[in-house]
């Protein structure tokens, strides 16, 4: 082995080092931001241990590729907000496992194009080919399918028709003949291509009848592809780094989304072939009873004169981009000495951690944002619960009323509190399509209108009171 | 995904068995120490995490731009381009979103 | 350790270089789980931890006993029974003590 | 490949994720029987895979070491009393070493004697081979001395000279030099057989100076050295289960010595060099106060109308095997509805987490056995401490006084008790050499005599209260 390859391997086991350092900072916010600076460090070891690489003949293509990227990249970088998070890491998704399926192209072409001998591509070689470009390819276009629909560009609502799951199923098992045959019969030129196309097909087939609420789910399950797709392109290449990374990827993925079905009460399956929050689900139980709507003054003077309000933040926060009125309204009360805090579901909003970021941009300081488990004992003692565009996480239904298709998800439990204050636009149902007896409990009071003006009314009225 | 390999490695007749296990080995491990990591992050960070992972796994750039550049021929030189493009975008976005979002994270006003 | 190899990976002549690094590799994984799990250990179970890993490097008995079973003269035979005899001393010593600590604990009476 | 190669491999793969696995159940005494289980099926199949090599030609000298191996092992296993775990841990480190050492000679032979080429011994091998060889050598005596220390063969104060441990760094450089030469003439077979001798002699130096209460964090340094040299073996061999279970070894030695060392607030070097609890540090302060005897009535009286009791354990419960003596007196105590505690230091006893074992072998349910951190705000509330042979552990001067060799080191605060009794057999130090402000406080009451003897009769005098 010459000189460089050791290099390169040197880089490639030192970026392996600082990446699983980094992710370790992650465990705490005070050490996350070396963390990265840690990752960025490493990958940009990796690359320059990879531009030595004795295969490399012309760096034009190379170049080009990083500039277009790193542009494009430092543009989303900079320019997505913090409330298109959800579509921002859909669309990388795709990216990323558009990369990983390219790559396993260009390695196929060069085996059977004679530029590398054919000889080469053994079984175990083709298989992890296999994978490498089924799930890069079903994962590129489920990613651009998620995206649509976070987006709005695709519509939202389950497209569904009978027989659906059985026609995908059967698309899945030929494509896995594909693969297997593929694997026996490395050199089979139209059954890989079919395969290919297969794929892409599959990735829209698979996301298409989920609705746009359950997205967060596929698109960390579609994260976890993506990982396993890179480190596919590990073993093809015999590149350990890529493994590593591939495989972190693939596991933070698949855990939060876990992660985000127990916190929904929710089987993986259901989600991926439920056709959740499709208009059959969607059947609202009609009123029961009425809904009590209140003054902006009287909300005002309540907040006022509390001693202890907590902020229940929901999608609604999000789509309002409201967390900067949220964050004035808490200044002006805690300058009146009322104590504030948040209670964050680990569901609430569009994917996991979704409010935490927003507050965070709005100089929420973290020590004020508090988990489902640490909120709910508190709220017994709280004078105003105000749920900013919530629903479901709030629905006392997932507990009390077990017929519920969300019955047993644990909710935060504003009930509890002395008094409740719902902000949201009207009648508009959660992404469960369920009514919430929340509203109609005398305990809450309604103040309709969007979050992000209500909030901003509000500030003025307490300043006011 | 192991045991499926496992399995086509008993099926394979060449002699990149060695490379290949020794592959595994890496791919078990990694499977065990991205569970331990992962499952410490709190939700306070999920969402930079999906970020920076995201970036990380852009690390397939290493692969693209062997591609890219060996110069075998115009048709992998392109696949190459693009896979360098996709990758790299990761890269840079993922990391300045999560260093973007990681900075706005504070304990006290 | 690990960089006192690589150095000395540089000054290495052989083809052995991509296992080493494999080897490698394995090594700084199996460095970061360790910490991970072990780290997890309550001090109750400090005990039987300490006699479980003991019995657990008793795994050098697989070496052990190629040597022992190789037949490279008399010399390496002795050398290789007396490891195997230490080796599998720790083995089952060690698990036997690990299983009956263990069985000792109990939540309730 | 073979197909065994396969299997072998396969077999190795298994074992490496059972250990994994089975350390992981170690996390919680629920599941680290069922973990345990795991590494042991995970060691049978890399050993059955093992027999398969190609390599073995004959199976007599295996099958003679296994049964050997397995018998003494066995009789250890079922014979050795809880007491004796110290001892046991560090002569298993020394066979664990040595085997390695043995390992290591027998490679270098065959490659020295043309049994296998020469050629191949690349200077990769051989310093991986330099490190098995020298870690394993000296951890072997190391072990062995330390094992001498702990059961009373070898004098258990440190044996110190000046000049010592410059003599011991020289010697160790001398060893270090002759590696790195043999790194660059692995056929260098006299300097090979030096390194070897001196690194048997190393061992001894290296333990003899230290005190035999210091032996736990000793060992658990010679821990992390054997599971180092087991790696190591691995890089030679190219054996990855090695590697891994290895470093697994290696970790917990190490980060179990880090644990002891911070919980006696004191750094590895001062323990390594610092000749601790050698007569010059010995120097008792003399009386400061009269201590007060109380009777066995008295204190049963105490203990029976208390309403909740912490006992606190040391190396004194260990010596005088009290802990089925403890456990029949608090039985009688809960029988007369008295609240039962039990509060272990992280370094009572003389290595991590022996009282843990010592009391769950008396059948104490762990959910009674407190940790320092959980027990002290406990304490003001406890009606009677009682100390069974502990000493250091309970030292008020580690918190008041810093000029106190041991200041800082955390402790259990019996004084904040209202009624502290002592039981120990007379004016014997602790392992520090210190004296105990604790006998000497008014709220302390000293019970002289062995703790079992005194903990049994207390027992009776109880049930008469
Ligand atoms: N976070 C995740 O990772 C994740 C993943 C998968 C699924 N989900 C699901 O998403 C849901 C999240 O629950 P959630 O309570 O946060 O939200 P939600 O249940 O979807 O309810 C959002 C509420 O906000 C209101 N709203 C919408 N725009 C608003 C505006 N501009 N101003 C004020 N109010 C507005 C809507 O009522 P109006 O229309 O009347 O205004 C709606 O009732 C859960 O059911 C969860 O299972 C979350
Ligand atoms: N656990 C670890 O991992 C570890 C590691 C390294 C060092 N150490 C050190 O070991 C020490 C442990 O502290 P410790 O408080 O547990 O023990 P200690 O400080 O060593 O004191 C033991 C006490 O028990 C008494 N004793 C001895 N035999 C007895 C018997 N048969 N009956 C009744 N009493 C008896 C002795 O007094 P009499 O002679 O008057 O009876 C002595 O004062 C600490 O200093 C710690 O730093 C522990």
């Amino acid at each position: 082995m010459h000189w460089q390859t050791y290099f390169i391997e040197f880089s490639y086991l030192l970026a392996s080092v600082l990446f699983i350092l980094g992710l370790k900072g992650m465990s705490h916010p005070e050490t996350a931001k070396k963390g990265m600076h840690m990752a960025e460090f490493g990958m940009l070891m990796a690359i320059i241990g990879t531009l030595m690489h004795f295969e490399i003949v012309s760096y034009t293509w190379i170049i080009a590729g990083l500039l277009v990227g790193s542009t494009l990249g430092a543009a989303m970088g900079v320019w997505v907000p913090m409330t298109a998070m959800p579509q921002r890491t859909a669309l990388s998704h795709a990216f990323g496992a558009f990369a990983a399926a390219l790559v396993g192209i260009a390695e196929y072409y060069s085996y059977t194009h004679g530029i590398k001998p054919i000889a080469d591509l053994s079984h175990v070689t083709m298989s992890a080919l296999g994978f490498e470009i089924m799930l890069g390819s079903l994962t590129t276009t489920g990613s651009l399918i998620a995206f649509g629909k976070l987006q709005g560009i695709v519509p939202g609502q389950p497209l569904v028709y009978r027989g659906q799951n059985i026609f995908n199923m059967s698309l899945l098992a030929v494509m896995i003949g594909l693969f297997v045959y593929l694997i026996f019969v490395p050199t089979a030129v139209i059954p890989f291509y079919a395969m290919l196309g297969l794929a892409f097909v599959f990735g829209v087939l698979l996301v298409m009848p989920i609705g746009s609420a359950d997205m967060p789910v596929v698109m960390s399950l579609l994260n976890s592809y993506a990982g396993l797709a890179a480190a596919a392109t590990g073993f093809v290449l015999g590149n350990k780094v890529l493994i590593i990374a591939g495989t972190l990827d693939g596991f933070s993925g698949f855990i939060l989304s876990i992660l985000m079905c127990r916190a929904m009460n929710r089987s993986i399956t259901n989600v991926l072939f439920g056709a959740f929050g499709s208009a059959s689900t969607a059947t609202a139980q009609g009123e029961q009873g009425t809904m009590r709507e209140v003054g902006m003054e009287d909300v005002a003077v309540q907040l006022a004169y509390a001693s202890k309000v907590v902020f229940v933040p929901g999608y609604g926060l999000a789509t309002a981009q409201a967390q900067h009125a949220v964050r004035e309204l808490a200044n002006v009360l805690e300058q009146r000495g009322v104590t504030v805090k948040y209670g964050i579901h680990p569901v609430a909003g569009r994917m996991p951690g979704h409010m935490n970021v927003l507050l965070a941009e709005a100089n929420v300081p973290y020590s004020q944002l508090y988990e489902l488990e640490q909120i709910n004992p508190d709220l017994a003692s709280t004078d105003v619960a105000v749920v900013i565009g919530a629903n479901d996480v709030v629905n006392p239904d997932a507990r009390d009323n077990p017929g519920s298709p969300i019955a047993g998800m644990p909710i935060i439990e504003v009930d509890r509190a002395k008094s409740v204050i719902v902000l949201k636009r009207g009648q508009g149902k959660g992404f469960s399509g369920l009514e919430n007896p929340l509203f109609f409990k005398p305990v809450t009071g309604m103040l309709y209108g969007d979050a992000k003006d209500t909030l901003t009314k509000l500030v003025g009225a307490v300043q006011h009171a | 995904m192991t045991l499926n390999i496992l399995i086509l490695l008993f099926s394979s007749g060449t002699m990149s068995g060695p490379a290949i296990i020794a592959a595994l080995y890496v791919f078990v491990l990694a499977a065990f120490l991205g569970y331990q990591v992962i499952s410490r992050v709190p939700p306070l960070l999920h969402t930079p995490l999906m970020s920076a992972t995201n970036a990380i796994s852009g690390i397939s750039l290493v692969g693209s731009i062997v591609i890219a550049g060996s110069g075998h021929g115009r048709v992998a030189s392109i696949l190459g381009f693009i896979a360098v493009a996709c990758a790299s975008t990761n890269v840079v976005g993922g990391f300045v979103i999560t260093d973007r979002m990681l900075r706005m994270f504070k304990r006290k006003k």
